[in-house]
């Protein structure tokens, strides 16, 4: 258990630049997620932790000691791949001892620690197996297996559960969940699903770019996304964005010149302006309610795609922009009738439309 | 915020690079790449067959090779021949290889392994005992040969191959393509193995069959295959010898009709017999070997590989 | 594979048999004669040179002759020595090359691999000049060495090129796996990289192996002394001073033939492994 | 092998210096491209100097004749090669003493027994110095199957006529070929071909040394003469001839199938063991009855010492050796057709070679007309020109006349005495 500090950490492979400037605290025992779209620099980050990359500039500071000098072994930390990198010529108790003696320790040792953490991970009827005698999940088993047996001060994820199928993922990551209570050891999670990070994580960092763009518990990243990048990235499906022509006193004013009522927090004043609003804070109404069309938006459904317990309805505006409305599946909506969408004020966010900031709180 | 540059390091030096490349890169510098430098360099040179005192020439020996009529026929006569017994094998050679390679591809047949291997298996004879068989197959004193085209009607067709001017070489170019028609055998049986099963599907579903097939999309995806085989093949065939040498002797009779770049080569540098050797000279015929071939490879790396596109598989 | 029923065409399978039948007996035929006239009396050779061995015609004096005169298992030994040797450096030397280019990053590797490359093109024999003076400088001539040390040179571009095409696609995790699991470089190389690309050295080491055993020219010209002759030179001076005893000849022919079988049926397995490997990934 | 793999280097090395250090019982080792003699130098001729000689121990390593030069070559500028050097006449020994890679033997006891125009293969021009110690010359002529001639009642050929008439009698027969001999390896050629029958055209010595002078060329119809005949053999020879090799044609005669041999003495050996029938000879034909008579007489073989020979002593003793009556009697009845060229007297056993050298007594002898000076460095090499110009005759490829033609074109373009 230890807690980890990057500052100011820069990559560059060339003249591309893939991180710049990312500074982090992770706390021992924290679970933190680097979360992002591929090729925002979240396995390189993962990676340069690790020591398997070189970092351009910057430090990794374990427990307040640099580490960036140090090789990988030397680190104290554990690293789980996409594609397990089991070593194909070693039994699963091989690839769970190799560590160990690499490190020198004695046999009883090895064999206490491969036997303690076969048993954690029900591995035991497969230690005499070769990587190529296992099935996707076991091997994946056998990869954390192998990471918890030297019992690392930080367990690096590369996105571990990339590889199996839908139903496994599910179980797998139950599985790092547990492990993570068990051990309350400090993991640095990397994945593009949110479900994953949102599920595992205490904290996340989202990543564009190679800069972090939003640090915060799932539910303040949910919920307070401070940037329309993190807003369109988390939450499934995406929210939903509309340009807004400025706030005049905390009222919206649509391009044609139509009012839209805007949260308490909203600024009194604000030019051009990105209205996002997931689908859950729609709502549709048939399109003869006269009454509505000064603050209601006007268009036709294309398409209903049913979930079960929700339904989400594709609409497209009579300006152009879509919106995805979620609905109850009771409230069924043939393609081509003419709808009003109205927004809940209270379920709004606002960005600038220049720098894509969160305005008010 | 401005990085802090402090915090650039000199990352220790990385031996083990040095490590890996360093036995390679010293045993092909040293025994390959300097000898070749060496080979250029005493082309440039001549010694007096009396006093022995070697003297700096420049270009002598190249004006001697390109305008003495008695370097320039000979080398002009082995560099035609060698330039016909590249094209013999790439007429001969590659189109047999990729037909027993599309053969042995394009049907679930049993005793496929025993073909390939047994097809392959002249590729590993040496020149001895390739020049020393065919040599005996083709001699009028055994009568193999004679008795085999009688068999089947055409005794009358038997001559001296190997005896004749004009079918020497056309002879020795088989004998090549036999022994090693296994190479682009194989190569191409591995590329057509590893054209993904569902483009053939994909294929068959669209009613693309058979011989269309294989025309249409399997040949066009290993093109690039042929193509580095063709460059293997030409590689080879300029550096041909052993096999003229064994069967013909090294004055690559009848009247220097086999004679290849590598048997005046080896005959100029080593001489023969009463005649004296002159690595001078042969080390001009070396150099200008060298650039034949650079030229070549240049050609097709340049104008051919570059039409050929590689197909992402 | 597995080909579906409806796929399957009886008669042009028929026609493939036939075809690949006929290259069959091509390829073979010379060799089979070969073999089977050394197991006949000389008269009988010349007689019908096509016809088996039988009880009134068979004669094993060629077999004799050899074991007697030609010193073949010190022959056939210098060559597997020589040919062992020079693959495993090839081999080694090559794969390691090969994983120093493609798996760091450092200056000139480009210019480094094109520059190990270059060797494919131009044949080393132009070299011999030089190679011969070096040779000689050192001490080496008519050692064993002077081949080895010549056929590792000889064979690495190919080597380095092929391998790392092959290295390039081996598990980058698994080597990061290994790095953090506190393997040095080395050992990456050794234990993990290397057996990985095991198909990849077994083609390597056929299309290596082949020129090396059938090479004439540089034991000829390196190492032509008793002590250092290889089988394929062996055989070539046998044929010279036993021009025209055929069933010496035939018999020595024999036996140089029986060591490369059998070589390429130990490669053989991986071979096609190897080939396919390296296209598909 | 002890030196297989490992430790190699360093134990070549030492092996490459511990050769020289011990002096007294040494080991000394024959380079030589006689192959084919490799039994009877280790059954007959070394153990005889051995028994005389215990403290020296000597190896006869040969090399195939075609490698000959390549692999010593190497081995000379490598410093491998052997103590002794069997030793090409003329010109290519010649262009070795040279290079510094024959030593002087000029002084040497057993050079005594020989005479000067034994000696004069392996002098410099102005016999000034004696590079290596002679050892036989052989003899060209025309082997021929006995039982065949007997079958089909002919005589020995003594004139050109006659010998053409031989072969279209054996022709007409059909029984055999009339002559065995092929074109593919080219020397037989102009050894057993052009060599063989032409001195008697050209004059034999005088008409040598008038193309060396230059006061002759080679498109004398003296020289073109053999030529001429040469181009109507084809016809004589066996189907196919064209890819017949030298080893196929050896086998053609011994086998019986073919009743006439174009050959040189150093046939005997081989022919003795190999045929079954009996073998006679019979001189070159006669251009015409009553012509003198001019056989090749080639001094073909000589053994030098190896200036680098770290045993150069025992290398000499063996040299003195082969000046002895006893090395010229063990080595021309071990290798009949190989003729002494010492001046002792030799008893020769075998009555073919008996045959052969009784020829001496009724013929003035020369050797191969290309084999001295005119081989000396230029190019086009004369030597090997005329292998390919006698084949390219008999094959018809060339008249006899553009085959002269080439020959002097050649020798002309960098021959001086030629070039007037």
């Amino acid at each position: 258990m230890a807690n980890l500090k990057i500052s100011a950490l820069h990559k560059s492979f060339g003249p591309v630049k893939v991180l710049e400037g990312v500074d982090l605290d992770i706390a021992s025992g924290e679970f933190l997620v680097l979360l992002g779209p591929s090729g925002c620099g979240k396995s390189t980050l993962l990676r340069i932790i690790a020591g398997l990359e070189d970092e351009s500039a910057g430090d990794i500071l374990l427990d307040g000691v640099s580490i960036a000098n140090l090789p990988p072994a030397k680190r104290g930390i554990a690293m789980v791949f996409q594609t397990y990198a089991l070593y194909p010529h070693l039994t699963v108790r091989g690839n769970m001892a190799l560590v160990l003696k690499q490190a020198g320790y004695s046999k009883a040792e090895i064999a206490k620690r491969v036997a303690e953490s076969a048993r954690a991970l029900e591995l035991e009827d497969l230690l005499h197996r070769k990587p190529s005698e296992l099935s996707g999940g076991q091997r994946q088993r056998v990869a954390i297996g192998r990471a918890i047996v030297r019992d690392p001060k930080v367990f690096l994820f590369d996105e571990p559960l990339s590889n199996l199928d839908a139903a496994l993922r599910g179980q797998v990551r139950l599985e790092i969940a547990r492990l993570h209570l068990r051990l309350t050891a400090t993991m640095v999670y990397v994945t593009h699903d949110q479900v994953e990070a949102m599920t595992l994580a205490d904290r996340i960092v989202v990543l564009n770019g190679g800069e972090i763009q939003q640090i915060g518990t799932p539910r303040q990243l949910y919920e307070k996304p401070q940037n329309q990048f993190v807003a369109g990235f988390i939450g499934s499906p995406a929210m939903n964005f509309l340009p807004l022509e400025n706030i005049e006193g905390k009222t919206g004013v649509w391009p044609g010149g139509a009012r839209q009522k805007l949260p308490e927090s909203a600024p009194e004043t604000h030019g051009p302006t990105i209205l996002g609003v997931r689908p859950g804070g729609c709502d549709l109404r048939p399109a003869n309610a006269g009454k509505l069309e000064k603050t209601a938006l006007a268009g036709e459904v294309m398409l209903e795609e049913y979930l079960g317990d929700a339904s989400f309805v594709h609409v497209r505006l009579d300006e152009g922009a879509n919106v995805i409305v979620r609905q109850q599946t009771s409230n069924r909506q043939v393609p081509g009738t003419k709808v009003h969408v109205v927004l809940d004020p209270a379920a709004l966010h606002l960005f600038d439309a220049t720098s894509g900031q969160r305005l008010g709180a | 915020m401005m990085p802090e540059t402090s915090n650039v390091r000199k990352r220790p030096f990385r031996w083990h690079i040095l490590v890996f490349l360093g036995p390679a890169a010293f045993v092909y510098t040293v025994i390959m790449i300097l000898p070749l430098a060496e080979t250029l360099r005493l082309s440039f040179f001549q010694v007096d067959s009396v006093t022995r005192v070697v003297t700096f020439v420049g270009l002598e020996n190249y004006n001697q090779l390109f305008f003495n009529v008695y370097w320039v026929g000979p080398f002009t006569k082995a560099l035609w021949n060698n330039f016909l017994f590249f094209v013999i094998h790439m007429l001969v050679q590659n189109p047999i290889g990729v037909l027993i390679a599309a053969l042995l591809s394009m049907f679930h047949l049993p005793g496929k392994k025993l073909y390939r291997t047994a097809i392959f298996m002249p590729t590993l004879l040496s020149f001895v005992i390739v020049g020393f068989v065919w040599k005996l197959m083709l001699s009028p004193l055994w009568g193999v040969s004679k008795g085999m085209l009688s068999s089947v009607g055409l005794g009358s067709w038997f001559m001296p191959f190997l005896g004749r001017e004009e079918s020497a070489l056309i002879t020795l170019a088989l004998i090549s393509v036999w022994q090693f028609v296994g190479i682009p055998m194989m190569l191409i049986y591995a590329a057509l193995l590893s054209i993904p099963e569902e483009v053939i599907e994909a294929a068959e579903c669209d009613g693309v069959t058979g011989l269309a097939q294989f025309f249409k999309i399997k040949l066009i995806l290993i093109l690039p295959t042929i193509g580095i085989i063709s460059i293997l093949t030409f590689v080879g065939n300029f550096n041909a010898f052993d096999l003229v040498y064994t069967t013909q002797g090294p004055l690559a009779g009848p009247n220097f009709s086999t004679d290849l770049l590598g048997t005046l080569l080896y005959r100029t540098f080593y001489g023969q017999q009463t005649q004296p050797g002159d690595p001078n000279m042969g080390a001009t015929i070396a150099t200008m070997m060298f650039f034949i071939i650079l030229v070549g490879v240049a050609i097709y790396l340049f104008f051919i590989q570059r039409r050929l596109t590689r197909y992402e598989m | 594979m597995a080909v579906s029923r409806a796929r399957r065409n009886r008669v042009a399978e028929l026609g493939a048999h036939v075809i690949l039948l006929t290259f069959t007996v091509i390829a073979l035929f010379p060799v089979i004669l070969i073999v089977i006239n050394s197991f006949k009396s000389k008269r009988a050779i010349f007689r019908d040179p096509v016809a088996l061995p039988n009880a009134e015609t068979f004669d094993l004096v060629g077999y004799t002759t050899v074991f007697t005169q030609g010193n073949f298992p010190l022959y056939f030994w210098n060559s597997l020595s020589v040919t062992v040797a020079s693959l495993f450096f090839v081999l080694l030397f090559g794969a390691m090359a090969a994983f120093a280019l493609s798996e760091y990053k450092f200056p000139f590797n480009r210019l480094t691999g094109l520059y190990l490359a270059l060797g494919i093109m131009i044949p080393i024999r132009l070299g011999t000049i030089g190679i011969l003076k070096l040779m000689v400088a050192t001490g080496l001539v008519n050692t064993p060495w002077a081949l080895i040390l010549v056929y590792t040179a000889q064979g690495l571009p190919l080597s380095i090129f092929i391998l790392s095409e092959f290295m390039a696609v081996v598990s980058k995790d698994l080597k990061a796996a290994g790095r953090i699991d506190g393997l040095s470089e080395y050992a990456i190389f050794f234990q993990l990289v290397l057996p990985l690309v095991r198909p990849a050295l077994a083609t390597v080491g056929v299309f290596t192996m082949i020129p090396i055993w059938n090479d004439l020219w540089f034991p000829l010209i390196l190492a032509p002394s008793e002590a250092t002759k290889t089988l394929t030179l062996g055989a070539q001076v046998f044929v010279g001073q036993f021009t025209n005893n055929w069933n010496a000849i035939l018999a020595a022919m024999t036996l140089a033939i029986i060591p490369v079988i059998f070589l390429y049926v130990l490669f053989s397995r991986q071979l096609i492994r190897g080939l396919t490997a390296g296209a598909v990934k | 092998m002890k030196y297989a793999l490992m430790g190699g280097l360093a134990t070549s090395l030492m092996l490459g210096t511990a050769v020289g250090a011990f002096a007294q019982s040494a080991e000394i080792t024959i380079e030589s491209w006689r192959n084919d003699d490799l039994t009877i130098w280790q059954d007959t001729i070394l153990p005889a100097f051995m028994a005389a000689n215990p403290d020296i121990k000597v190896t006869f390593a040969p090399t195939a004749p075609t490698q000959y030069n390549a692999a010593l070559n190497a081995k000379l500028e490598g410093g491998t090669a052997g103590d002794l050097i069997t030793c090409r006449p003329f010109d290519a020994s010649l262009d070795l003493y040279n290079k510094g890679q024959l030593a002087d033997l000029t002084g040497l006891a057993a050079l005594d027994n020989f005479s000067d125009v034994a000696k004069s293969a392996w002098s410099t021009d102005d016999g000034s110095a004696t590079f290596c110690v002679p050892m036989a010359a052989v003899i060209h002529g025309f082997i021929y199957n006995k039982d065949a001639f007997a079958e089909l009642g002919l005589q020995e050929p003594e004139t050109q006529d006659e010998f053409m008439a031989v072969l279209e009698a054996i022709k007409q027969d059909g029984t055999y070929i009339p002559m065995a001999m092929g074109t593919l390896d080219q020397w037989e050629s102009q050894a057993m071909g052009y060599q063989n029958i032409g001195p008697m055209y050209w004059g034999g010595e005088k008409g040598r040394q008038a193309i060396i002078d230059g006061t002759a060329k080679l498109t004398d119809p003296e020289w073109v003469k053999p030529f001429e005949i040469m181009a109507q053999w084809g016809q004589y020879l066996g189907d196919g001839f064209e890819a017949q090799a030298y080893p196929d044609s050896q086998t053609l005669f011994t086998l019986g199938r073919a009743a006439i041999y174009p050959a040189g003495s150093w046939e005997i050996t081989g022919f003795n063991n190999d045929a079954d029938f009996e073998l006679g000879a019979f001189r070159p034909p006669l251009p015409n009855a009553g012509d003198a008579c001019i056989i090749n007489d080639h001094t073909d073989i000589a053994m030098g010492l190896n200036p680098d020979s770290p045993n150069a002593d025992a290398a000499k003793v063996f040299l003195d050796w082969m000046g002895t009556e006893e090395f010229a009697q063990l080595y021309s009845n071990a290798l009949p057709g190989f003729f002494s060229l010492s001046n002792n007297a030799i008893t020769l056993d075998d009555p073919l070679a008996n045959e052969f050298i009784s020829w001496r007594a009724d013929c003035q002898s020369t050797i191969r007309s290309a084999a001295q000076i005119l081989t000396r460095g230029g190019t086009p090499n004369l030597w090997s020109a005329m292998w390919t110009a006698s084949a390219n005759v008999i094959n018809g490829i060339q008249t006899p006349q553009e085959a002269a033609a080439g020959l002097q074109a050649g020798l002309e373009s960098w021959y001086a005495p030629q070039q007037n």
